[in-house]
C-alpha cells in the first residue's frame, strides 16, 4: 500500500508537469486559487476566452481529453494518467469547467452510439474547446424522475424529402447552453408505451431555429443553468444516436458519467474553516483551540479525510484497470451537507459579523456565504441526497427499489401535477 | 395550567396574519432583497396605524399597553412573512432598551416617536469580525461626544437614532462599557449600507466621529442592561423564528403534496415524509420553548435569563433546519431565485447571528443552568 | 399564559399531597428515586406486593384510576386532576408501572365494548389492583404491521353447548402477562378478507388451559416482555368485545391510549448527565465549565425543555376539555434518540472507566450503561420511530400513506417471511 | 498510485475470515458473554497456531514477520466475529509496547510466548473514573516495587504480565511517568474481576502492594512511549471496527431482505434503505480513513499520529452508528438477548473507550492537524 507513482506513472506526471509549467496561463493562478464557489471563476479577464485558449492549447499539444482516442483528438492515455493530468492541472483545471458536460458526458456518448463520419466531424473540436457542447436531459415535470420527461420529438420530411423529427417541449437546468454550439437530446417518441420505453436521443446544432434559451437565475445570483424551449425545431434522422425508442439506455451512459465526475473531489470546506479557525478568536481564544470548536471539527476532518482516502481508493481501482462504481454517490453526498453544515458554522464563528457579505470587509465571510447559497445546489444537482442514498441502497446494499405506481404504465396515463 | 395564548392574544395574532398576508407577501420581501428601497415604508406605516409597534408600550408613552404575551404572539406572525421592515431593531431593541433604562424624559422624546413610526431605532454593538466583547470594544465616548465605528448595524442606514454600546472608561471589564442614544441626523455621524446574507433586511457600518452622544442608564451600567435586553430580544426574535420555521415547513409540505415524481406526490415517498416530521419536530419544540421564554418575559419570572437562551438556541436550530430542508423538498427549484424558499434560508442565518451567535447563546444557556442548580 | 392551578385545581392538588403525605410508603422513597432504567423498580421488598398494597391503598380511599366512572372504581376524576395527582404521586407512581397497561389500555377498552356486567365484575378489582391485565397484540410477524396479526380465533360449541371460539396462535412482547389474571386479545377470525377486516377482539382469563407463557430476555437482562402460546385456548363468545370482524376498530381505542401513555414525560437522561457534569472533570475542568461539554449540554436541554414545555400544551389542551393528538408521538420519538446519545456520551465522560457496569465502583456508569441499553427498546416499543414519523407526516401534516402493496389484498395471499 | 491491500494480503484476510467463521460463530462469543469461562481458549489456541498472534512480530521473535498492513487485515477479520479472546491486549498493546521500548532481554523474554500464545499480556493505565494523565496517576514505583490499583485492565484477570504505567518521580509532568513489567503471577498482586458494558471481554481490577515491577524503557519516558503505542494500537482497533461496522451492516441488510411488513420487505422502505445508505456511508469513510492510517503505520510516515487519531475517530463513529441502527432495523427482535445485534452495539461501546474516549481522540485529532499546519 503506497501512494507512489509507478515508474510509468511518474515518468508521464513528471512529462505533464514539465509541459504545464511551460504553458499555463500562470498570470491567472492567483485569482484561480481564491475564485468562490460558483462565482464563476476568473473576473480580470473574459472568462471563455481563457477557457477556450488554455483548452486549445492543451488540444495542440495533445493534452485536450486524454481519456479520448488519439483519431478523435484525445491522447488514448489511461485512466490514471487522466487522474494525473488532473492533479497536475490543479487550478487551471477550473479553465476547463466549461467543457466538463461536453467532454465527461456529451463526447463519451457520441463515441458510444454516433457514426464514424459524425465522429470525426465533432469530436476534435468539441476535444479542443472550439466547439461547446452541452445536455438536454432535465425538464421541470422530471426532476428526480429523469424518465418523466415529456419534450416531443415527432417523425416529419425535410424539404429535400429527407426523414426529420419536429422537436416540441421544454428542457432546464441546462448548464452553459448559452455558449453552447452542440446539444444531447433526449426526447419522448412515443407516450403511449411505459415511460422508459418511448425515449429517443439526438444532438443537435443548438442554434437551430426554435430554440430559446433564458438563464436561471440561482440563490447565489449566479445563472449557470438555463431553460431552454423547443418550438418545432427539426432535427435529421441522421442525428438520433440509438435506437427509437432506445433513448434511456443511451442516456444511461451519459449519466453514469456524470454522477463520476460530479462525485470525485468534491469540496467540503473543511481546509478553508480550518484556516479561518487558525486566525479567528472566539471567547476561549484562537478558534482551532477552543474545545467547542475542536469537537467540531474533529468530525468533519474526519469526513473530509474519509472523502479523500475513498478517492484514493478508487483512484487505485482505475490504475489497476478497474471500474469504480455506484459506491462513489458517497463523494456528493457527504460533501454537500458538510459543506453546508460548515458554512453556517464558519459564519457562526464571526458572530454578529458573520452576515456580512463584502469581500472588502471579510474575504472569509463572502466565501463561506458562497458555500452556504451554493451548497443546497450541491445536494440536488446529479442526483439529489435522497436518490443518491437509494442508489447506495440499491446498487451497492442490493435492496429492492421503491415501489413502481408508474411502472408498466403507458407514459400519457401517469398522473402528474403538470409542468412548472 | 393554562400554558396557552388566551383566546384574545390568539385573536391578535390572527389579526396581524391578516393584516399580513395582504400588506407582506412575497412579493414585497423581494422589492426590498431586490433593492428597490431599504425596507417596505408602506407596510411600517401599516403596522404603525394598527398599533404594532407598541404593543408591549405603556399607553402614557404611545402604545398598545397591551403585555409582551402580546408582542410575542405579534412577532410570531412578522417572522412568518419575514417581514422587510426595522421592526426587530425599533421594537425588540430601541423601545426595549428606552423601557429598561430611560429617563422619564428619553422616554417622554423617543417612545411616543417609535410607537407611531415617526422615528426609527436601532443599537449599535458588533465592531466587525470577531465576538464584541467588554475587552474588544473600542468605540469610546469622551466629554458627550462619541469616536469610533459600528458594524454591522441592523437599520443603521434607515434609523433616526441608535443606542450604541461604548466605552466610557478605561480597563477591560464591564465597568467600562455605557450606553449611549445618537442621534443619526446630527453632527458626527456617517453611514454606509453593507450587503449582508439577507438583503431583505439593511444593514449598515456607522462611523462616529465626535458625534453628540447621550448617556443612557447609569455610566458602567452598559453591559447589564445590555445583557438584559438581549435576553427580552432573544425571546421576541425566537418568535420570529418560531413563525419563520412553520412557515418553512408549510412550503415543504404544500409542495411535496402537489409536486409528482415516478406517478406519485413526493409527500408520499419516506424519505420526504420523514424530513418533513423532523422538521415538524424541532419546530414544535422551538414553539414550546418559546411559550416558556414568553411566559419568563411576561412575568419577569427568576427564570428569563435561563428560558431566554432555551428559545433563543432551540429557535435558532428550527429555523436553520426547516429553511434548509424546505429547500431541499424543492428540488432543483428549491434554489432558484424566483422561488420563495431562499427567503427564508437567508433571514433563517441573518436571526441566528443578530443578537451574538447560536455558540453564544449555547454557552450562555449552560452558564445559566449552572447557576440555577447552584443555587 | 401561567402555571398555576385553577382554584379548583389547587383546591385538588392540596387534597391529594395531604392524602400522599399520610399513606405513602416513604420507606421505599429513596429506592425508588434512584431505581435505574429498566431496572425492575425496588429491591428491598418484594416489588409486586408493594405495588399491590399502595394500589389497594389508593382505591380504597379513592384514588385508584382517577379518570375512571366511580362506579367501575375510579373517581370521575378529570383529565387535569389525573395530572395533578401524576404530579402529586411522583417517584410512587414507579409502584404503579404493573397496573400501567390495564388501566391505561385494557381499562379504557372494556368501558367502551364490555357488556355492563362485565364492566361491574372486572374494572373494580383491575382498578384496585386485585387482578393485573395484560394486552395481546403484536406477534412474531407482525411487528410494525400489527394487523398483519395471525393467531386464529375459530367458532365451537362449548360441552354445555353455548358459543365457543378457540384459539391457536403465539403473541409476543406482552408486558407482564407473568403476572396478569386477565389479557386482552386480538385475533384473526377470516383470513380470507384484507387484513383489517378479519379480525375479533377478546379478554380471557389468562390461567385458560392452552396459555403458555414464556419471559422474554432482553438486551439489558430484564425479561418484562413475554412470548405467549395458545393451543386450543377456549373463550366463550360472551368475551368477545365488539363485532366479529370488528378487532381492528376496537384495537384504535387501545392504541391510541398507549401512544398517549407512553409518550408523555418521557425521560431524555439530561438531568441525570447534567448532574455528572456538575461532578465529574475533564482535561478542561469540570465537565460543566468545559467548552466542548457545554455545546452538546445546550442542543439536549433544548430537547429536554421543549419537550417538558410542550408536554404543559398538552397538559393546558386537557384542562380546556381539549384531547392531546398525535403531536403527541414527538415525545418518545425524541426521548428515545436523545437517551441513546446522552449515554454514550456519559460514559465517555468517564473515560476507560465508562466501561464499567458496577454501581459499587460507579452509580453514574451503571445508570446511565443501563440508559444505553434501555433505549434501544424505547425506539421501538409502542412505535418503533420509523412509524411515529410516519404518523406525523400522515395525521399532522397530511402527506399521503406509504403505498400499501398489501391493501385490499387477502389476508391469506400477502407475502410473508414467516414467524419468526 | 496503490492505495490497497495486496492480493496476498487480501488473501491472508481470506484464511482469517474462513478460520474466524468455523471457530468464532455467535455463539462461541455467547459462551464467554454469559460466563462459561474469561476468554475463548480454544480460539486463541488456534489464532495462535495460524501464527496470528505474531504476525507483525520479526520471525527473531517466533513472530510471522510480516508486515503491519497483514496486522491490519487479521484485525479487521477479529473485529467482524467480534472475537471474545485477549487480541488487543495481547497483540496491539503488549506485544507493541515490548517492540516500540523492550530490551532485547524483554524481548527475548516475551515476544515468543506472547506469539505463541503461551503467555497474555496486557497494558494497564486507568485508576478509575475520569481520564488518566500524568498528573492523576497514583499507582507509584519505589525501590522496584509497584503499589498501587488499576481499574479497568482489559484481560487483567487473565493476563500473565502486565505493562503499568506508574510515577516513577514525583511531580505532576509527564517525565515522573515510567513503564513497568509485571509478573501477575507474582507476589503483590490481587485481581478481581469486574463487569462491563461487554461482558464478552473480561476486564478486572488489579491491586498491587510491594510488587517486583520492571523497568521498560528509559525512566520518564513513559508517557511518550505509550503516546506511540497507543496510536499504532488505535489503528489496528480501527481496523476491529471497521469489521464490526461491516458486519453489523450486513446483519441490518439481511434482515431487511428477509424480514415482511405490509406485504414487502422492510428493506423496500426509503426509511430502512437510507438508514442502510447511511450506516454504509460512516462504515465506508471509516474504512477509507483506517487505510490511510494503515499505510502511515506501514510506513512510519510522519503523518502516523494524525493518522491515527483519524481512523480512530472515524471508526469509533461508525462501529457505534452501525451497531445501533442495525438493532433499529431489527425491531423489537433486535433488542431480545437471543439476536445477536447487541453483541456488536456492546462491543462498539466497549472499543470506544478501551483506548481512550473519543472526545480525548477528537481532541488529539486537531492539534496534531494544527502542528502540521503550523509546521
Amino acid at each position: 500500500m503506497n501512494f507512489d507513482d509507478t515508474p510509468e506513472e511518474a515518468a508521464f506526471r513528471a512529462e505533464v508537469r514539465a509541459w504545464i509549467d511551460a504553458n499555463a496561463p500562470k498570470e491567472l493562478h492567483a485569482e484561480l486559487a481564491t475564485a468562490g464557489f460558483g462565482s464563476g471563476g476568473v473576473k480580470s479577464v473574459d472568462p471563455m476566452a481563457a477557457s477556450k485558449a488554455w483548452q486549445k492549447k492543451k488540444a495542440e499539444a495533445g493534452w485536450a481529453c486524454l481519456h479520448w482516442p488519439k483519431e478523435y483528438g484525445g491522447r488514448g492515455a489511461s485512466p490514471i494518467e487522466r487522474v494525473i493530468w488532473g492533479q497536475e492541472e490543479g487550478v487551471y483545471s477550473a479553465l476547463s469547467g466549461v467543457f466538463i458536460i461536453g467532454h465527461g458526458m456529451c463526447g463519451p456518448t457520441m463515441m458510444a452510439y454516433a457514426s464514424e463520419a459524425q465522429k470525426r466531424r465533432h469530436l476534435p473540436p468539441l476535444a479542443s474547446g472550439e466547439e461547446i457542447w452541452c445536455q438536454l436531459f432535465s425538464e421541470p415535470a422530471g426532476g428526480s424522475d429523469l424518465a418523466g420527461l415529456r419534450t416531443k420529438a415527432e417523425r416529419a420530411k425535410s424539404e429535400d424529402g429527407g426523414d426529420d423529427w419536429v422537436i416540441n417541449g421544454q428542457k432546464i437546468w441546462t448548464s452553459g447552453a448559452q455558449h453552447s454550439d452542440w446539444g444531447l437530446l433526449i426526447t419522448r417518441t412515443d407516450p403511449t408505451v411505459p415511460k422508459h420505453k418511448g425515449l429517443t436521443m439526438f444532438f443537435l446544432d443548438m442554434r437551430s431555429p426554435g430554440v430559446e434559451i433564458r438563464p436561471i437565475k440561482q440563490v447565489n445570483g449566479q445563472s449557470g443553468f438555463n431553460e431552454v424551449y423547443f418550438t418545432d425545431v427539426r432535427i435529421p434522422d441522421a442525428q438520433r444516436l440509438g435506437a427509437v425508442g432506445g433513448g434511456w439506455g443511451v442516456s444511461l451512459t451519459t449519466l453514469m458519467n456524470e454522477r463520476l465526475s460530479i462525485g470525485s473531489g468534491m469540496s467540503t470546506g473543511f481546509p478553508e474553516l480550518f484556516d479561518l479557525c487558525s486566525r479567528i478568536e472566539t471567547a476561549n481564544g484562537l478558534a482551532v483551540d477552543d474545545p467547542a470548536v475542536r469537537s467540531k471539527l474533529a468530525t468533519w476532518a474526519c469526513r473530509q479525510s474519509g472523502l479523500k482516502y475513498t478517492g484514493f481508493r478508487a483512484i487505485s481501482a482505475l490504475s489497476r484497470g478497474e471500474t469504480p462504481g455506484p459506491e462513489n454517490s458517497i463523494g456528493k453526498l457527504v460533501a454537500g451537507a458538510t459543506m453546508q453544515d460548515i458554512a453556517a458554522f464558519a459564519l457562526d464563528l464571526q458572530a454578529e459579523a458573520g452576515i456580512i457579505n463584502d469581500p472588502e470587509i471579510s474575504a472569509a465571510n463572502a466565501r463561506f456565504q458562497a458555500m452556504l447559497l451554493r451548497s443546497p445546489a450541491t445536494r440536488v444537482e446529479g442526483g439529489t441526497d435522497e436518490i443518491l442514498r437509494n442508489i447506495i441502497a440499491e446498487r451497492v446494499l442490493g435492496l429492492p427499489a421503491d415501489i413502481r405506481v408508474d411502472k408498466d404504465v403507458p407514459f400519457n396515463q401517469i398522473p402528474t401535477s403538470g409542468a412548472r | 395550567m393554562n400554558f396557552e395564548f388566551s383566546d384574545e392574544q390568539k385573536q391578535l395574532g390572527t389579526e396581524a396574519r391578516r393584516f399580513l398576508e395582504a400588506k407582506c407577501p412575497p412579493k414585497a420581501v423581494r422589492a426590498v432583497l431586490e433593492g428597490a428601497q431599504p425596507f417596505d415604508r408602506e407596510l411600517w406605516k401599516g403596522l404603525a396605524e394598527m398599533g404594532f409597534l407598541g404593543v408591549a408600550v405603556p399607553e402614557a408613552y404611545g402604545g398598545l399597553g397591551a403585555g409582551y404575551l402580546e408582542l410575542c404572539v405579534v412577532a410570531e406572525e412578522m417572522g412568518r412573512v419575514i417581514a422587510p421592515v426595522p421592526f426587530s431593531s425599533s421594537v425588540f431593541l430601541a423601545t426595549e432598551f428606552l423601557l429598561v433604562a430611560g429617563s422619564e424624559a428619553q422616554k417622554q422624546a423617543w417612545l411616543p416617536k417609535l410607537c407611531s413610526g415617526e422615528a426609527i431605532g436601532t443599537f449599535a454593538l458588533a465592531e466587525g469580525v470577531g465576538a464584541a466583547t467588554p475587552r474588544t470594544l473600542k468605540a469610546a465616548v469622551n466629554g458627550g461626544t462619541l469616536t469610533g465605528t459600528k458594524l454591522p448595524v441592523a437599520d443603521g442606514d434607515i434609523a433616526d437614532f441608535v443606542i450604541v454600546a461604548a466605552r466610557s472608561a478605561p480597563g477591560s471589564d464591564e465597568r467600562g462599557i455605557s450606553l449611549y442614544i445618537v442621534d443619526l441626523h446630527g453632527a458626527g455621524v456617517t453611514r454606509e449600507p453593507v450587503a449582508t446574507i439577507d438583503p431583505s433586511r439593511s444593514h449598515a457600518r456607522l462611523t462616529f466621529q465626535d458625534a453628540p452622544a447621550e448617556l443612557l442608564g447609569a455610566a458602567g451600567e452598559g453591559w447589564s442592561i445590555l445583557s438584559q435586553v438581549y435576553d427580552r430580544a432573544a425571546i421576541l426574535t425566537a418568535f420570529e423564528q418560531v413563525g419563520g420555521s412553520d412557515r418553512a415547513l408549510e412550503m415543504a409540505r404544500d409542495y411535496a403534496l402537489e409536486r409528482m415524481a415516478f406517478g406519485r406526490p413526493i409527500g408520499s415517498f419516506q424519505a420526504v415524509k420523514h424530513m418533513l416530521a423532523d422538521m415538524y419536530v424541532s419546530a414544535t419544540l422551538a414553539r414550546s420553548n418559546g411559550y416558556y421564554g414568553a411566559w419568563a418575559l411576561s412575568t419577569g419570572a427568576a427564570e428569563l435569563p435561563e428560558a431566554a437562551a432555551t428559545a433563543r438556541v432551540s429557535a435558532t436550530q428550527a429555523f436553520q433546519h426547516c429553511s434548509k430542508n424546505n429547500i431541499q423538498v424543492h428540488g432543483g427549484m428549491g434554489f432558484t431565485w424566483a422561488f420563495d424558499c431562499h427567503l427564508y434560508y437567508r433571514r433563517s442565518n441573518l436571526l441566528a447571528l443578530n443578537l451574538g451567535p447560536l455558540s453564544q447563546w449555547e454557552d450562555k444557556l449552560i452558564s445559566r443552568l449552572r447557576a440555577r442548580n447552584a443555587a
